[in-house]
């Protein structure tokens, strides 16, 4: 007979996990407590106060009011402990550290996609490496799914048409779930994967035996060549359209007056259907539009590509400062405070 | 059936009120104002709005029931329109917090 | 039990006014209405069941162990469609509602007796054309109609599905219309406001929402329609829409929705604990007035839903926070009911059984909703079993153990007989148990990572899976005792007196089964509602 | 003073005020639950509209301006014509009140006659998605989502007008026959409650529909 809970689900798997599980529990405490004390109090009324002859009129008690005040105000302040306890864990969950890889993730009707920055793919699994956190980039191709990984206490929903983050840092070797849980059609109870955390030097080996042909970035230059981006967009001097160096991350003046800050759902949105989305000084009739040319695998490609030109200063050099912040989604959250969202909002 | 409708002068001039809003809001619309031209439209839709509600629908004069009912549909609307855009609005928003 | 006698059970009432199946058909009587309806929700009960027990048994292998995935998800779809607009919405409002509203304020009708009947009406015609995408080949996007899969992806019939929902819409909003007048307007001479039992405040409070959310309901199954029929860009991303505004508009309705069935539930409660302790309901305006607490606030909270759906975390925060809000009311009812009790009379018949089971499990089901409102526990545990739990403990723990304690209260008034004790209390019993035993387990069963919707499990899973299967079969029999010891009643259980419970209200005041207007003379209040004191020497008290 | 027969109370109601009462908070009730059909369809395009301003106003110039804001002057005229044949009503002027609700419908119908004309030089002009739209420029997508919401939200407002023809038609009969009076006119003052109401949507209508693109036409 197994037990039915599985004895790995109750190790530490993940950095957010113990704390996850610690509020849990104490969520679980509070609650049984209320519920025994109403219980309790059920049980005994019911029996103490029981009629006892058929005509019996009990004394008609009236409202206390500080007894309402009461029970008004201590649950209040209960849950309002529960509310910042939450909020602050769901901030956790939901902002990447700075360090964090990214990986990007594509759900389909019935399977996870994943593309490492390094090149390799790989379908219904992930492999990671332990201590490091990992940023998922994910988007689907189709309907609303969503990245669940049980052991990791993060889930978060896959949309179409628009780029969600999660993230997550493995703590111990191990293969984990990874379930889709938002209901996605026919087979959605089959939309599953595994995630691999391995040890640093077992993820170095299991790199090394991926066969990535070239980096993800290399892959979206080869199509920026493909797609004959590079006719207008020059790394020198002035083309037909922007030079994309030191463009990512970047905040920019839209030709409708918006000032936003140029990130993946900018860039993806502005490949697949330019017009309006145009920077300050080019003219809007220029780029073509490449709705239904180009997939998801490749939109991520030309992505990454341009994130990387973004780390190099105009110039074509890296840039001095680039191995210290490698990041430029920081950047972009930086100045994101002062512009305004790509949305159009 | 003791309640008072509008007299005939009430409802002739709200005819022109609001015939005349439309006149100005026709012509505003001919005018580049930008971001403000839907603005001050839907504001002066709904001036005309509530002057059909109060004086030609009767909610300025009849029970406070009315009045209660009408308000608690335009309430339940603007807490639809304002909860719904709290996310449109500020999904972009940088984060307060966190590692 | 019961003193009163009446002195002569062949008199005129409602049910033996007029023959045929057109009397019935054509009614306009309320309480006529009400047994109309309580017929087909009944029926669409146990078609709702039905589906249940099938994907219970199913779940009992990890491969599923008697349909394929297609099949388990049409059965979790149609047992989520029929059994949210088909039972729960109109279970307590339109049977017991119907039948007991205009006579606890008094009148000798609804305001508008026609539109009562064409609700019904609508109802069926909703239902059967939501029946009639289960016979063409069911619909696979589940009860919450997510877009896109439900306007691009889905195979099922959803058109159908979806119109039946918003037909039967119409049928919601024509009752709480119809109860917000009677409330308003129709009240005895001295039933006042706060004469009014908690009953009639906690109807007036699910008619607001019936009026203010099924309306977006409508609309948005439109849009989805429209969206799949014309294939044209209403929320699909791939033509400038935004799914989350689906979610956002879906959830507008169907958040309040939870407390159109639980509201009513909360107004049967209120009348049994005070009735069987025999005690004014503890904290009078407290209760009142949490009522329609918990319809406002019912609206700000919709949020809740989609924290991981990818809204903004601002907004997320806010609707964690109002969600926090809405517990209050529904905190001060349950301490209040408790209350009650205390230093009561406290007499354990069948009703008080599901009363008390209700605010128990009521209790537990409101407790998960808290941790779920948390933002950060509501992400691990959020579209798994500990919500389907959760909304179990809320609509079966909660609407339906109300729903049939209201039944066994008024079924004297009603059916004119008394049902047998006995077997009710068994009943009562073996459902609170067999219900724990079901959803209980799920409870941890979402904690470890089982998902929703899942046809097929990881292997772990199995044994609590196992255990809920076993609890599913014992709730099966519990409901199904009520069904058949009820209908014996009807027929040859013992004859009922105008009160047996001597309960207050003014429905209690007439001859069981009422009279056609159900007062012979309209009553006059002099008392308070739940006022025993007032009412001592007609009740035979002290 | 006039004849009681007509006064008609329910076997539910005590007193002719309580009737009268009931049904006028009854009808406002049910115009609140329009009110938030038709708030449904205002959040959604809001939310929209807030998103692709450039591309709904680039829709908003397809409008046949002059046509809505005359339609908007026929549909205010036309409460006006409702307000005086209740008004006529409660004066016990019967035939008065006739021939306005005559009128009323009359309006009524010509202004569904112009919205129709709309959409038939809509459709010409391919602007009517899912029946051949074209939309060269550039947001086709968001222009079109533009004509979509234009097509349902002006659809229903017209179907509403269309079933308040019908209550204004149900109302002239009687009206005419004086047996809607001084005494008993509640089923003309709710059809004028739901009249209005219309007139209440279209003024937003017009005003999200057809200013945003005026100025560029």
């Amino acid at each position: 007979m197994r037990l039915p809970i599985h004895p790995d689900l109750l190790a530490m798997q993940s950095t957010v996990r113990p704390e996850y599980d610690r509020f849990f529990w104490i969520c679980v405490i509070i609650c049984t407590t209320v519920a025994t004390a109403i219980a309790f109090f059920l049980i005994y009324s019911a029996w103490h106060y029981r009629r006892r002859n058929a005509n019996e009129l009990p004394s008609q008690l009236d409202v206390k009011v500080p007894a309402e005040a009461l029970w008004i105000g201590i649950p209040f302040l209960i849950f309002l402990g529960m509310f910042f306890y939450g909020a602050k864990l769901y901030f956790d969950i939901e902002r990447p550290p700075d360090n964090a890889e990214t990986v990007y993730v594509e759900a389909k009707q019935w399977m996870w996609k994943v593309q490492h920055p390094n090149g390799i793919r790989e379908i219904n699994a992930l492999h990671v490496p332990v201590g490091q956190a990992i940023r998922l980039k994910m988007i689907s191709q189709d309907v609303i799914h969503s990245f669940y990984v049980p052991a990791f206490r993060i889930k978060q929903d896959v949309l179409p048409g628009r780029y969600t983050t999660i993230w997550f840092e493995a703590d111990k070797p191990g293969t984990y779930h990874l379930f889709c849980a938002e209901y996605c059609g026919l087979n959605h109870s089959q939309m599953k994967g595994w995630i691999y955390a391995l040890s640093p030097g077992d993820y170095a080996r299991w790199v090394q035996q991926g066969g990535a042909e070239g980096s993800l970035a290399d892959t979206g230059e080869k199509l920026f060549h493909q797609f004959a981006c590079s006719n207008c967009h020059h790394f020198a001097g002035h083309g037909p359209g922007p030079n994309l160096v030191g463009l990512y991350g970047s905040t920019v003046q839209l030709q409708n007056g918006q000032t936003i800050v140029v990130d993946d759902d900018y860039l993806r949105r502005h490949i697949l259907t330019p017009s309006g989305l145009t920077v300050e000084g080019f003219h809007s009739s220029i780029m073509p539009t490449y709705q239904g040319q180009l997939t998801e695998d490749q939109l991520i490609a030309l992505i990454a590509y341009i994130q990387a030109l973004g780390n190099r200063t105009p110039e074509g050099v890296m840039a001095p400062d680039a191995q210290g912040s490698p990041n430029p989604g920081e950047h972009q959250r930086e100045s994101r405070s002062a512009g305004k969202s790509p949305g159009g909002f | 059936m003791t309640e008072q409708h509008p007299s005939l002068m009430t409802i002739a001039l709200t005819w022109f009120g609001l015939l005349g809003l439309t006149l100005l809001t026709s012509l505003l619309g001919l005018v580049n104002l930008g971001a403000m031209n839907p603005t001050v439209a839907v504001i002066i839709a709904a001036v005309q709005a509530s002057l059909i509600a109060l004086f030609l629908m009767h909610a300025l004069k009849g029970p406070a029931l009315i009045r209660v009912i009408a308000a608690g549909g335009v309430l339940w609307f603007l807490i639809m329109m304002v909860l719904t855009l709290t996310d449109f609005i500020t999904r972009g928003w940088l984060l307060p917090f966190g590692k | 039990m019961a003193t009163h006698m009446l002195p002569e059970t062949a008199a005129r009432n409602y049910l033996n006014e007029e023959d045929g199946i057109f009397s019935w058909l054509l009614t306009t009587d309320h309480k006529r209405i009400a047994l109309l309806y309580t017929f087909s929700i009944t029926l669409l009960f146990f078609l709702g069941g039905a589906f249940a027990v099938l994907m219970r048994l199913n779940l009992l292998s990890p491969h599923g162990a008697i349909v394929g995935l297609e099949t388990y998800n049409k059965l979790f779809t149609m047992h989520g469609v029929i059994m949210v607009w088909f039972f729960l919405i109109p279970s307590i409002p339109n049977t017991i509602g119907n039948f007991v509203l205009p006579m606890a304020v008094g009148a000798k009708d609804l305001a508008f007796p026609k539109l009562n009947l064409l609700s019904w009406y609508l109802f069926m015609l909703g239902a059967f054309v939501a029946i009639y995408s289960i016979f063409r080949g069911g619909v696979d996007t589940g009860w919450t109609f997510y877009t896109p899969l439900s306007t691009t992806y889905a195979m099922g019939y959803v058109v159908s599905a979806a119109m039946g929902v918003f037909i039967s819409g119409f049928s919601s909003i024509l009752t709480g219309l119809n109860f917000m007048v009677t409330i308003h307007r129709m009240r005895a001479p001295g039933m006042t406001w706060f004469r009014m039992p908690i009953f009639c405040w906690s109807m007036y409070a699910t008619s607001v929402i019936f009026v203010l959310a099924t309306p977006i309901l409508a609309i948005t199954l439109i849009l989805i329609c429209i969206e799949r029929v014309f294939r044209v860009g209403v929320f699909d991303p791939a033509l400038g829409g935004d799914p989350l505004l689906f979610q956002h508009m879906f959830w507008f309705y169907s958040h309040p929705a939870v407390y159109i069935m639980v509201l009513p539930a909360m107004a049967v409660v209120s009348e049994i604990i005070p009735t069987f302790s025999r005690k004014p309901i503890f904290g009078y305006k407290a209760v009142a007035f949490s009522s329609l607490g918990i319809a406002f606030l019912g609206f700000l909270v919709w949020g809740h839903h989609m924290f991981v759906a990818g809204i903004s975390v601002y907004s997320a925060l806010a609707f964690s926070f109002l969600s926090y809000a809405v517990a209050v009311p529904s905190a001060i009812k349950v301490f209040n009911w408790t209350a009650t009790m205390y230093h009561g009379s406290v007499s354990l018949e069948t009703p008080m059984l599901y009363a008390i089971g209700f605010i128990g499990l009521f209790t537990i089901g409101g407790m998960t909703g808290l941790m779920l409102a948390a933002l950060g526990i509501d992400v691990h545990v959020t579209d798994t079993y500990f919500v389907v739990a959760h909304f179990h403990y809320i609509m079966v723990g909660g609407a339906v153990m109300g729903f049939l304690g209201g039944i066994h209260f008024w079924w004297p008034k009603i059916s004119g007989k008394m049902y047998p004790e006995f077997l009710a209390k068994l009943s009562a019993l073996i459902i609170f148990f067999g219900f724990n035993l079901t959803f209980f387990p799920q409870f941890i069963l979402g904690y470890m990572g089982m998902n929703r919707r899942y046809g097929s499990y990881a292997p772990e899973f199995q044994n609590l899976n196992v255990l809920s299967t076993a609890g599913a079969s014992i709730l099966g029999v519990g409901y199904i005792l009520p069904l058949c010891y009820l209908i014996w009643s009807w027929k040859y259980g013992p004859v009922a007196p105008p009160n047996p419970w001597r309960a207050t209200g003014l429905e209690w005041k007439t001859n069981s089964p009422p009279p056609k207007h159900n007062f012979d003379e309209t009553p006059l209040v002099t008392w308070k509602a739940y006022e025993f004191e007032a009412q001592k020497e007609e009740l035979n008290l002290g | 003073m006039a004849d009681t027969s007509h006064l008609e109370l329910r076997e539910q109601f005590s007193t002719p005020e309580q009737q009268r009462e009931s049904a006028i908070s009854g009808m406002w009730i049910f115009i609140v639950t329009e009110l938030m059909l038709f708030g449904g369809l205002f959040v959604a395009f809001t939310v929209y509209r807030l998103r692709y301003p450039a591309a709904f106003t680039r829709g908003s110039s397809e409008m046949e301006y002059w046509m809505g804001a005359l339609n908007t002057g026929i549909l205010i005229s036309s409460s006006l014509t409702m307000s005086l044949a209740e008004y006529f009503v409660a004066q016990n002027k019967s035939m008065r009140g006739a021939i306005l609700l005559l009128v009323t419908i009359l309006l009524g119908a010509a202004f569904l006659g112009i919205k129709f004309t709309e959409y038939y030089l809509h459709f010409h002009d391919h602007k009517m998605p899912a029946f051949g739209f074209e939309e060269t420029g550039p947001f086709a997508p968001q222009v079109q989502l533009f004509f979509v919401f234009y097509y349902v939200m002006t659809g229903l407002h017209s179907l509403h007008l269309l079933i308040g023809i019908g209550l204004v038609f149900f109302m002239f009969v009687p009206t005419a026959l004086r047996s809607l009076n001084a005494e008993y006119h509640t089923p003309l003052d709710n059809t004028s409650l739901y009249w209005h109401f219309i007139d209440v949507i279209w003024v937003f209508l017009f005003a999200i529909f057809y200013i945003p693109g005026a100025h560029i036409r």
